[in-house]
């Protein structure tokens, strides 16, 4: 039976790479489905957070709440407990209520192959376009948070899986909003040799792209696809479908389909979390690197690869 | 060795250039309302302001340079609103400037959300971003060294322009000297009929032109987007540095280099270890101890000049002492 | 006394000019300014639990607009509460999950830790302050930035709680400031915030050193000749004026989060600082003020629930209500000669 | 506008004069600061304006230059009926004002400050070199000797009063006003400054000068004029004046020196002053080897123009500002060693010069404002705690005992006129009890009333048996209230003179500078 559903979903980050993807899964939802869809910007003060879910959990009048933040799970903890009736889906984590539903992302899957991807390519050296012989790899993050720890985690294990000579170079900007420091830092990483450089920093990151444009070397988005925002410079985006992730809930939702407390895993296998080489970077990618990437995604999805998530 | 070189080299030193390109721009603004005896702690709302409207009038009339004018204007208004409230209703500057602050970070974040229904950041949209200047002849002339006066966008010149060019505006134009009198003396400039009120209007809205190009590099040359609370903190930053260079144009580009080659070398530091959050501290480190190390340098300053009057007594007290001993 | 009731109501005029400057940007957006009012005001006192959200919101403000009054009073402009604020919230924390005491003494140490927390982190810019005359605004809000980046380094470098987000592990219960109402995270902490307001009070009326202080912010030339150590007094209040910063840091960890969360409590230090100068560096106006924020703040958790404003259209007003204040207290020295003026020193 | 057509010299029968004031009368409220005064200054000399504190001569100045505008009387300039409106009218008119308190930016050039306002400028920018050399020329030619291209803030006050010329005469003024320029001098630059005065002269220019220096009066000036209490006394040529005759019409003889009766108390010795010496904000020495004693129950005069170191005087009494040297004994100990709250807890009360400043905070209450310096005494405070009632009672009974006129201890004192802010610093300064009482400029800007119950209130704590060091520039206030008047010029005490016989010529001309005929010892 087809009910109207009401969504709401409550973020801090709804404006970042992977909150914009959520917003578009919802956005689509809400066109597909004709769903009632509220947007809850829960602003940076952890004060606040609990009276937010109170204020959206009181009235009963959302089916689903979808929560994306980690520095939200307490106030969720407790508003859950006092609401049990309401269904919260926890985006991006398992947290041990098993009320609850999860949406997890395998960030470390997609993560470990661009990894493996960019080692490949530095190792190459010369042979590869804007290539040099600096045999060395960048990563910037936005603040120094666990779930960023885990993109860089996947990130050096795939790199130290494919190429293990070549070296992997972090930074972390401390801020997710502050552009010009992302671009700073990405040149500094391009300045000491690292030729490819992975941003998981929100808008941060945007500055990391923008930096390989201008020093015309190779980036990594993150999130979405970010192959438009210098183009011939970004290798691949590392996708985290979070609009897939909540597009099916949703859909399942509207089908009558009750959403039922449990963990979705959104990885490599259930196209969740997926790396997509750009398609103007494609064609000049070597074959044996090209085959080489195939059977470490083939190795992972079987489990022969086994990468450690980061605490 | 090896290391100091990965650290140390020319990259370093145009990444030094960058950074210090928009602190610079803004710290020249406040040198204006410095010097005019005006404490602005609003530069970093002003140069918010810039920065956002920028982006939305790049938007909207596809030119970079039009999208400059608007963040420029949008820093005029913040200016003004800053003379009005401090010059004419003589209301707190720092209280002004605050509130300033807090009103262009609500106002970027409410514009933003009710013009493209989120907020965080705008990127593409149609953004049109600020050129890059290839000076022509630099690689000939210079080879790998070119970098440092080729390839920054057309801001980055004006900024470091604006050095020599207030050098001169303070020495040799009437309006630099009345701003500076204004500020020193304020009662010298009465006396002569310069209006105090007029100069420090157009001190302050010189300094909103240069915070709003600063804000406008922000979004449109040094990267293409803005961001909430994109400024970071570089409005204080330049206040920080002001205070120690009482807004002399050649102080401040000594200060704003320190302070851009500290944040430049710190994010390099990074790569090598060190704690990312550690290592962000550096630049407010120095800002501190900066203003610390001079205000107690200040001191030596205040006996030099004891020694030269005392001098120039012992001379006047010689003469007096001769009336004392040959009373009529 | 006319000139109180002058000023109290030129102030009641102000705030009204912005909240109508207010309805006219909430038109702009779009949305009914009747309806935004009414939803904030449903947000902050619609019922008890409303109520004692407002009242949640309003304590660490109220504690760090304590803080910048005790500031003010000695001349002292510390716009580093937030600074204080977040090494007062690590200290207490730290206490809390670190240690084991008995309920009560618990929480009475972590607070001390807290106060001295704030003290120290303002104490260097106080010296300098007092002894060199360095600008403590300039000083105060760069030691802010270092603060938070500090406080981030501890949480997430030397004491992350395992498996957790960036934050410390929990604080003992032992630790807890009790909470008032079963309904609410409403805690003992707004009691402290009243107790300090109007302790502060009393201490600056009825104190021989008060006393001194308050003429040390009103006159110093006058303090001077009546011997008061005007460098040691401007060097005395602005430590307290951070230990109650650090406090109102220890307040929130032990009240509300029961950790120590990276970023957790960013601009209560700011907003502290305008409740105080909206209040005049009064404390007990402050409370008010404070209260004033705190409801525009949590009914505003509810307008972005009910309406399609911003939140920050709150901010706005907020600024939009110092500004006309800030213009309106001086409106009377309108036409005098500009160049007697002190000027900032440097 | 004022035109005076070169060439046509006798165009009108007064063109011999360069300024003429009639029936000038200046008011501020109701006080008649100029009276119908009339003051003609022939072209070409040099007019002294003389009279003691507050006698009217820079108002009428003022006046003159177009600051502040007459309620009655008329000007004319060079034979021409003017309204100076602004000084800017002034300066058109060809004269040219130096103030008594120089008005120069520390940070600029000699030549930048001369030419602040008249900036010489080529294609838009200031042409600094044809400033420092029409600077050059200028100080050249009528000798005020500087260079052009030092900063301001590096020379001696000497040197800025020459700046100050200069500015005058680059802005083309040929009749000058100099308010007491002599006051911050050292003799030796007063004497180039007259030198420079002369070749004015010579040039055909006008010098009007305000001085409270006698000699100089006699040496340099042509004509004098003498005013008191507003009005005009004289104008008579200097040749046919004696030191005796200026001084006795400044001073006047109808001013009745209303001595206060009284029985010699003289006790011990409370505060010993040896050698002190101490530097203005400047940091150039201000008072210089200054020393005397105060006994108990006497009142010690201190005369002088303001502005010859009472000021620093009484701060270093008072701890406000350190001693460079010399020793100051209150009672076994010595004041340059302590702080203010020691010194005052030694036994001082100090009526500060800067009643407004340093007296009061304006915005507080009567009470608060009494209860400064003893906010830590009994009854008043106990254990830190103030007890405000007992602190408003003692206000209520201050403020009848003084006759404060105010609506009760709570009012705020910036409503109270100067004169009861003054009795509120008196009746605060008075009821603590110290045994040395420092006392400068007690009836500034008071009225006569008030001025009377002051008067006899310093005289009732004289009997009580406090020891009292009181500084006024004005000589009646001094010759009726001390037993002793020690008389200070640039930084010395020039001399003493005992109270009952206060020969007012003998302190007028110490006061300008001249020591006094020693009597074979
Ligand atoms: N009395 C005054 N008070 C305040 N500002 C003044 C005063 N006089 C001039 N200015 C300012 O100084 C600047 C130069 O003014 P001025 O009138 O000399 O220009 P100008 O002679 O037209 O310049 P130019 O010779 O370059 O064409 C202007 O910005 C003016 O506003
Ligand atoms: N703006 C004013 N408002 C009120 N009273 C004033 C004002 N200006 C001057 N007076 C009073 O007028 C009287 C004459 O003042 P004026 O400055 O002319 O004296 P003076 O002869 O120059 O004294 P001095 O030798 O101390 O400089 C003084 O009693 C002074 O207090
Ligand atoms: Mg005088
Ligand atoms: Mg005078």
């Amino acid at each position: 039976a087809q009910t109207k559903v009401s969504v709401a979903a409550i973020s801090g980050y709804f404006a970042q790479g992977f909150g914009v993807s959520i917003v578009n899964g919802l956005n689509k939802a809400k066109t597909d489905f004709g769903i009632d869809l509220k947007l809850v910007d829960t602003g940076n003060r952890a004060l606040d957070y609990q009276e937010q879910f109170e204020n959206l959990a009181k009235g009963k009048q959302y089916d689903l709440i979808f929560v994306m933040g980690w520095e939200l799970v307490d106030s969720l903890q407790k508003v859950s407990k006092e609401y049990p009736d309401q269904r919260f889906v926890f985006i991006d984590g398992v947290l041990d209520n098993p009320k609850m539903i999860y949406a997890n992302f395998a960030e470390e899957q997609g993560s470990f192959v661009a990894g493996a991807l960019a080692s490949m390519i530095e190792a190459k050296g010369s042979e590869f376009p804007k290539i040099g012989d600096g045999k060395a790899i960048g990563f910037v993050g936005g603040r120094d948070i666990p779930v960023i720890r885990n993109f860089l985690g996947g990130y050096e294990q795939g790199a130290k899986y494919a190429a293990p000579d070549v070296k992997v170079n972090s930074v972390f900007a401390g801020t997710f909003d502050d552009p010009a420091k992302g671009s700073e830092l990405a040149q500094a990483l391009y300045g000491q040799g690292s030729d490819i450089v992975y941003n998981v920093a929100g808008p941060t990151g945007e500055g990391v792209m923008q930096a390989s444009a201008a020093a015309d070397k190779y980036s990594i988005g993150v999130d979405i696809d970010m192959c438009g925002t210098a183009p011939g410079n970004v290798l691949g985006s590392m996708l985290k479908r979070g609009d897939i992730a909540v597009y099916t809930l949703i859909k399942d939702e509207v089908g009558g389909n009750k959403v039922t407390a449990g963990t979705r895993t959104f990885d490599l296998k259930s196209g969740g979390v997926e790396f997509k080489v750009c398609d103007d970077i494609a064609p000049k990618i070597p074959a044996d690197v090209t085959a080489k990437l195939d059977d470490i995604k083939k190795g992972i999805l079987d489990g022969k690869i086994v990468i450690a998530k980061a605490k | 060795m090896e290391i100091l070189d990965k650290l140390i080299n020319v990259a370093l030193i145009a990444a030094t250039l960058r950074t210090t390109a928009p602190i610079l721009l803004v710290a020249l603004g406040g040198s204006f309302t410095t010097k005019a005896g005006i404490f602005n702690i609003g530069l970093e709302g002003q140069m918010l302001a810039g920065a956002f409207f920028a982006v939305i009038g790049s938007i909207w009339t596809g030119s970079a340079f039009a999208g400059v004018a608007c963040g420029v204007a949008a820093a005029l208004a913040f200016a003004l609103a800053f003379a009005v409230l401090v010059v004419t209703f003589r209301a707190n500057e720092v209280v002004v400037g605050l509130a300033l602050n807090i009103l262009a970070g609500g106002m970027t974040i409410s514009l933003m959300k009710a013009i493209f229904g989120t907020r965080g950041s705008i990127v593409g949209h149609g953004i049109v971003g600020l050129p890059k200047v290839q000076v022509p002849g630099a690689q000939a002339l210079l080879g790998s060294w070119a970098p440092l006066i080729s390839g920054f966008t057309p801001i980055v010149y004006v900024a470091f322009l604006a050095v020599p060019l207030l050098v001169l505006f303070y020495n040799r134009t009437r309006l630099g000297l009345y701003i500076r009198v204004v500020g020193e003396k304020p009662e010298a400039a009465e006396a002569l009929g310069i209006s105090i009120t007029r100069v420090r209007y157009i001190a302050s809205l010189l300094c909103g032109l240069l915070a709003g190009l600063a804000g406008a590099h922000l979004s449109l040359g040094y990267i293409t987007m803005f961001t909430e609370n994109m400024s970071s903190g570089r409005g204080f930053m330049a206040v920080a540095i002001l205070i120690f260079s009482n807004g002399d144009p050649l102080k401040v580009l000594a200060g704003c280099l320190l302070f851009g080659f500290a944040d430049a070398f710190s994010l390099r530091l990074q790569t090598f270890g060190f704690p990312s959050y550690l290592v962000l501290t550096v630049p407010y480190v120095v800002a501190l101890t900066a203003l610390f190390a001079l205000s107690y340098r200040a001191r030596p300053k205040i006996i030099k000049e004891t020694l030269a009057s005392m001098q120039k007594l012992l001379s006047a007290d010689r003469n007096s002492a001769q009336v004392d001993k040959n009373p009529q | 006394m006319t000139d109180r009731l002058r000023a109290i109501s030129g102030q009641i005029i102000a705030v009204g000019v912005a909240l109508l400057m207010g309805a006219i940007i909430i038109l702009l957006v779009g949305e009914s300014p009747v309806h935004v009012l009414m939803t904030l005001l449903r947000g902050a006192f619609g019922d008890q639990e409303k109520i004692a959200g407002t009242l949640l919101q309003t304590t660490p403000i109220l504690i760090c607009g304590v803080a910048a009054c005790i500031g003010l009073r000695g001349g002292m402009f510390n716009v580093g509460i937030e600074g204080q604020l977040f090494l007062g919230g690590f200290a207490a924390a730290w206490v809390g999950f670190s240690f084991s005491l008995p309920a009560g003494i618990h929480t009475l140490a972590a607070l001390a830790l807290a106060v001295v927390a704030g003290a120290a982190w303002v104490a260097i810019p106080a010296y300098f302050r007092a002894r060199y005359n360095t600008n403590e605004v300039v000083s105060t809000i760069l030691s802010n930035y270092i603060a938070v980046l500090l406080t981030s380094y501890f949480t997430i470098f030397l004491f992350k709680r395992p498996g957790g987000w960036s934050e410390t592990p929990p604080i003992l219960a032992t630790a807890y400031l009790p909470e008032i109402f079963s309904f609410s995270r409403l805690n003992w902490g707004l009691f402290i915030g009243l107790v300090l307001a109007v302790g502060a009070a009393l201490i600056f009326r009825y104190t021989s050193w008060g006393y001194g202080v308050t003429m040390v912010g009103s006159a110093p030339k006058f303090a001077e000749y009546g011997g008061v150590n005007v460098k040691r007094q401007g060097f005395v209040v602005l430590l307290l004026s951070g230990a109650v910063g650090g406090l109102a840091g220890g307040v929130e960890t032990l009240g509300v989060h029961h950790r120590f969360m990276e970023g957790f409590a960013p601009g209560f230090g700011f907003d502290g600082l305008i409740a105080a100068l909206l209040a005049n560096g009064s404390p007990v106006a402050t409370i008010v003020t404070a209260l004033f924020f705190g409801a525009l703040r949590s009914g505003s958790l509810l307008l972005e629930v009910d309406t399609t404003a911003s939140r920050e259209i709150i901010t706005v007003i907020q600024a939009l209500i110092i500004l006309s204040v800030s213009a309106q207290v001086l409106i009377k020295r309108r036409g005098d000669s500009q160049a007697g003026e002190r000027r900032w020193k440097f | 506008m004022v035109s005076n057509a070169p060439g046509s010299p006798t165009l009108h029968s007064t063109a011999a004069m360069a300024v003429e004031l009639t029936g000038i009368t200046k008011r501020f409220g109701a006080f008649v600061a100029n009276d119908g005064i009339d003051l003609a200054v022939r072209r070409g000399e040099i007019h002294a304006i003389i009279g003691e504190n507050g006698a009217g001569k820079t108002t009428l100045m003022n006046i003159l230059f177009g600051l502040l505008q007459p309620d009655e009387g008329s000007i004319r300039l060079n034979g021409e009926a003017t309204v100076v409106a602004d000084p800017a009218a002034a300066i058109k008119a060809g004269l040219g004002m130096v103030h008594q308190h120089f008005k120069l930016v520390p940070s600029l050039s000699v030549a930048d400050n001369v030419f602040l306002g008249m900036e010489i400028r080529r294609h838009g920018l200031i042409d600094h070199a044809a400033q420092i050399a029409r600077t050059q020329d200028l100080s050249k030619r009528f000798g005020l000797h500087v260079d052009p291209t030092e900063r301001v803030g590096l020379l001696s006050v000497g040197i800025e009063q020459r700046i100050e010329i200069l500015k005058v005469l680059v802005r083309g003024a040929r009749t000058i006003i100099l308010d007491e320029p002599t006051a911050v001098l050292t003799p030796q630059e007063s004497r180039e400054l007259f030198q420079t005065l002369r070749s004015f002269v010579a040039e055909g220019m006008t010098v009007i000068f305000i001085s409270h220096h006698l000699e100089e009066v006699m040496e340099v000036s042509d004509t004098v004029t003498v005013l008191r209490n507003g009005r005009k006394v004289a104008t008579r040529p200097t040749s046919e004046l004696s030191k005796d005759e200026l001084v006795r019409m400044m001073v006047g003889r109808e001013v009745s020196f209303d001595r206060r009766p009284r029985a010699a108390l003289g006790g011990d010795i409370v505060l010993d002053v040896k050698d002190l010496w101490a530097r203005d904000d400047r940091r150039l020495p201000a008072v210089r080897g200054a020393s005397f004693a105060v006994r108990s129950g006497e009142v010690v005069g201190i005369a002088g123009v303001a502005g010859n170191g009472q000021t620093e005087l009484a701060e270093v009494l008072s701890g406000l500002r350190p001693a460079s040297h010399g020793e100051a004994w209150l009672k076994g100990q010595d004041l340059t060693t302590l702080s203010p709250a020691a010194i005052r807890e030694a036994g001082l009360a100090h009526v500060p010069g800067d009643r407004m400043v340093r007296g009061v905070d304006r915005n507080a209450s009567i009470a608060a404002n009494t209860l400064m310096g003893r906010q830590h005494r009994a009854p008043w405070s106990r254990n830190g705690m103030l007890d405000w009632k007992a602190i408003a009672g003692n206000a209520g009974a201050l403020i009848k005992g003084f006759d404060i006129r105010a609506q009760g201890a709570d009012d705020a004192v910036k409503r109270l006129s100067g004169g009861n802010i003054q009795k509120v610093v008196l009746a605060r300064e008075f009821t603590n009890g110290a045994d040395f009482l420092l006392i400068d400029q007690p009836t500034r800007g008071v009225d006569i009333g008030a001025q009377e119950a002051i008067h006899d209130e310093i005289m009732r704590q004289r009997a009580a048996g406090r020891a009292i060091l009181l500084i006024s520039v004005q000589l009646d206030e001094l010759a009726a209230l001390a037993d002793r008047i020690l008389v200070m010029f640039n930084g010395r005490i020039m001399g003493e003179v005992a109270g009952d016989d206060a020969d007012e010529d003998r302190i007028g001309m110490m006061m300008a500078g001249v020591m006094p005929q020693l009597e074979p010892a």
